[in-house]
């Protein structure tokens, strides 16, 4: 079967019941551009958490009369402590009326500042880990200067935590938009069998072969689908340009959206064709 | 006309065009559509099938191109076993075999040069012989002047006659045909009957139901005559 | 037969049952399929119109139930003018002509009985009578025995049979049959036209389209004869 | 027609497609529950903004040396002024440490309460549009003993921004979903036209009435609709009942989600089998 045949075929299959066509993409489309906002998001928190655990700051908060310089080079001298960096009060408040965003109204009634002087401690990239930091955490504790420290370890905690819930629904997301996908691409191409079976019959009456008159209908389910990843990838980068623009620059990952829409629409578009098919053996 | 993709046979092939033996179909286990049928078919024979309203011609002729199984009895085609035939391997079969269906089944989406051309593209023809096929069968049963018609455009005959040139575009071996005259008026139905001779003085095997017993009478055939599922007479 | 629904016209109505003046139908601007035709029918005629292949008779058939309109000249059936009917008032029409459609035009996904009770069903006929209705028209046809057969369970006579019954089972006061016995054995074919003659002697008028011109001129009724859209004979 | 014949006929052109009539469904189920929850919430905020504004709380903060009990009996003789409450310096931290939840761990390290005691005054009904807000704020930052004033005007703004931006969004979700589920009916309905399209032409040819032909695809498409209605109305109330479950109790409008879900489902879908048969008609 000459490739024009099989296209042209195709169109007319599409031509058909171009409503129900253009309806049943829309649908797979929403469904792997929802597959890909998760997949992305899951993908870009567990290299923040993994960057985050690296960039690890233990804050030791200074007693009010400690002389800052002292205690920073007592901390340097732990083994483990990469780099030492004193935040002033003031910073500190600044900081916190930076984080509240609109809620820093609050902080407006403070009659005097509150927040002490705190020293930020960097760990070594070798000793990142859980252990290193709670022993490099019960030494500055034990300075005398140091009234009280505080570590990343809870909100890295925390993170991890998010990380795990979106995980598990990116892997119900991903999974129920593939069903949802294969779904539609098994009622588009039996809608076509049903509309085109005295085409088929007479196909097969004539004589040709299985796959002559299985292929369109592969096609078909295939075009579809491949349509739809190639859509839902460019509307997930358009979604990431947005963010980018409205958030903080990342680089768009053009490439590999684009790649892996094809192949995974294309993929889920043949499985449900196949389905289809095999209800034409029975 | 140049066979330029199924090579023809050697002419004295051994194996006969159809054979069938002792054949029987009950259907819904209850109604005897065929019973004990047996008869045979050399290559480049002329047979007529006979038989009234509910005879069993069409379910006979289903048997030969494998669109039914016999329940007992064997039925070989062109030297293929075709009950036991693979799925695969029936198309290899009714690639070799032109069928006029006594119900037309023309795509009431396409034109009539389309619905040849569609048979053609369906046992993958080489696409520039297809134009030239399909205007020389539709000239040969005078309906080239509708070439361009859609199916509901003609007439019941002229319908008729699409479906035959459908059956004879591929250049069958074997050609099938089920009522090709129901409607199509008597002067039409000689011409007709005169295309298939033609086809088969060229070496072309034709077995054609009709229940036209006086049209098949008349051009002094071999007649195998069915009633109720039985052969009742085998002659000519 | 009690006529439950659509009461008889009174025997000696004084409108024709068909009259057709002067009608002439080209096809795409330049296939002149029917030219200035003219004849009528009164109540409770039998008339054959007969002609070969693309004469025309289908085409004259459907101007007369309005599903085509003649590009001059007026057809009127049982009273009414059928081209300018409105849309609202053909379903009137219609309901009182049963259709013998050359291509039977049953619905594969119902079965014989279902085909029948259909038509019924689609002409809000009392739902207590349709039983009766089917299962007596079937009888008179000989295929009560396939009540319960899906159409392509049947014969190709078979299925002719039942798209007989299914415009007979309306109770029609006109019958407009087209090539009714294409498919028929020939004693089958007898049969067909008694159940006809018999729905004209108790009333119905009934008319014709066939190739088989053996077939009308043994039943010594009138013929009109079509050729090539013209009529070129009325005898009878 | 009978009423039985309507609907077994209904019943075979849906079980005809019953795969694509359980997605085309589902599709106008998701798009009238959005509608539902969308048009729920503007009703709700517009609701609470209406209520937020009568119960209006403007904070006198005290200055740290003022005697509460003087300052509010002064407070309570402003014209306007319906109720006034006395909060301690405690108790504003309480509430900031509730308010703040998981990131109230940047309080702890607080050497000493920085909040100062306050007055909040309730206005009367008919005395908190802006303008008297305005005024009475301006009398209490006269007071002696009052060190700043803090009213909601500017949290009562951000909901009144919101307010609109959600209504605007929710008329937009009530066009687009509409138009999805009437484009949905159609094609539904189109596709029973095309399967149907021999029944069609035979009903047409022995005589059956436009009415008898057409209402079969009528009530089909209306039917649809009415289901999908009906479901999105249950399922906007489940969400409902589980928000209610986890956040504040509030009645559940069982009976007119219920109502307006069936109408708004039966109204589109018919409009949608009504330009579907528009069609059949050229
Ligand atoms: N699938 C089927 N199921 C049940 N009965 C069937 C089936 N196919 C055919 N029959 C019955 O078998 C008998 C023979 O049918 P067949 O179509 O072979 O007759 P035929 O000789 O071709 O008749 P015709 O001249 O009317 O076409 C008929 O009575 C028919 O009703
Ligand atoms: N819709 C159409 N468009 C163009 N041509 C048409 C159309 N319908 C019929 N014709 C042509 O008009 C002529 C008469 O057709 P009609 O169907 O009336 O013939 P008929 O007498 O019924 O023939 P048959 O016995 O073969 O059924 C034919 O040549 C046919 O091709
Ligand atoms: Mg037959
Ligand atoms: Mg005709």
């Amino acid at each position: 079967m000459r490739v024009s045949w099989l296209l042209s075929d195709v169109r007319r299959s599409v031509t058909r019941n171009r409503a129900g066509f253009l309806m049943t993409t829309a649908v797979q489309v929403v469904c792997l551009t929802l597959l890909g906002l998760f997949a992305l998001a899951s993908v870009g928190l567990a290299r923040f958490t993994a960057e985050a655990r690296r960039q690890i700051e233990i804050q030791a908060f200074l007693e009010p009369g400690a002389d800052p310089a002292a205690v920073e080079s007592r901390i340097g001298r732990i083994a483990g402590v990469a780099a030492t960096r004193y935040v002033s009060s003031e910073e500190a408040l600044a900081d916190l009326r930076a984080e509240l965003g609109a809620d820093s109204t609050v902080l407006a009634v403070l009659e005097a500042n509150p927040l002490p002087a705190s020293i930020r401690v960097t760990l070594a990239a070798g000793a990142a880990g859980p252990e290193e930091l709670a022993d490099v955490e019960r030494k500055l504790a034990l300075l005398p200067g140091v009234a009280e420290v505080f570590s990343g370890a809870e909100t890295l905690a925390r993170l991890g935590r998010i990380l795990r819930v979106l995980t598990l629904t990116t892997l119900a997301v991903i999974l129920l938009s593939s069903l949802a996908v294969i779904f539609i691409a098994f009622s588009t191409v039996e809608s076509s069998l049903r509309a085109r079976s005295r085409e088929i019959e007479i196909m097969e009456l004539v004589g040709a072969t299985r796959t002559a008159v299985r292929l369109p209908f592969i096609v078909e389910g295939g075009l579809q689908g491949l349509f739809s990843g190639l859509a839902a990838a460019l509307l997930v980068l358009l979604l990431l340009a947005i963010a980018r623009a409205l958030l903080v620059p990342f680089p768009l990952p053009v490439g590999p959206v684009v790649a892996a829409g094809a192949l995974l629409g294309l993929a889920l578009g043949l499985s449900g064709s196949a389905f289809a098919l095999g209800h034409l053996d029975q | 006309m140049v066979r330029e993709l199924d090579p023809a046979p050697p002419r004295a092939d051994p194996t006969p065009a159809v054979e069938v033996e002792n054949v029987s179909r009950l259907y819904g286990g209850n109604w005897p559509a065929l019973t004990d049928i047996s008869f045979r078919v050399e290559r480049g024979d002329f047979v007529f099938i006979l038989g009234a309203t509910g005879a069993g011609k069409t379910t006979l002729l289903r048997m030969l191109y494998g669109a039914d199984r016999p329940d007992t009895g064997s039925v070989r085609v062109l030297g293929w076993d075709v009950p036991t035939l693979a799925a695969g391997h029936l198309p290899e079969l009714r690639k070799r075999i032109g069928i006029v269906f006594q119900d037309f089944k023309l795509l009431a989406d396409r034109t009539v040069a389309g619905n040849l051309e569609f048979v053609l593209r369906a046992i993958n023809t080489r696409p520039d012989l297809i134009p030239g096929r399909v205007n020389e069968t539709l000239t040969r049963l005078g309906i080239i002047h509708r070439r361009d018609a859609w199916p509901e455009e003609l007439s019941g005959g002229e319908q008729q006659k699409v479906s035959i040139a459908r059956a004879f575009v591929k250049e069958p071996e074997l050609i099938l045909a089920d009522e090709p005259t129901g409607n199509i008026d008597p002067r039409g139905s000689t011409d007709i009957l005169n295309i298939l001779k033609d086809y088969n003085y060229r070496g072309t095997t034709v077995v054609m139901a009709t229940h036209n017993s006086d049209l098949a009478l008349s051009s002094r055939r071999r007649c195998v005559t069915l009633d109720a599922g039985r052969v009742v007479r085998d002659e000519g």
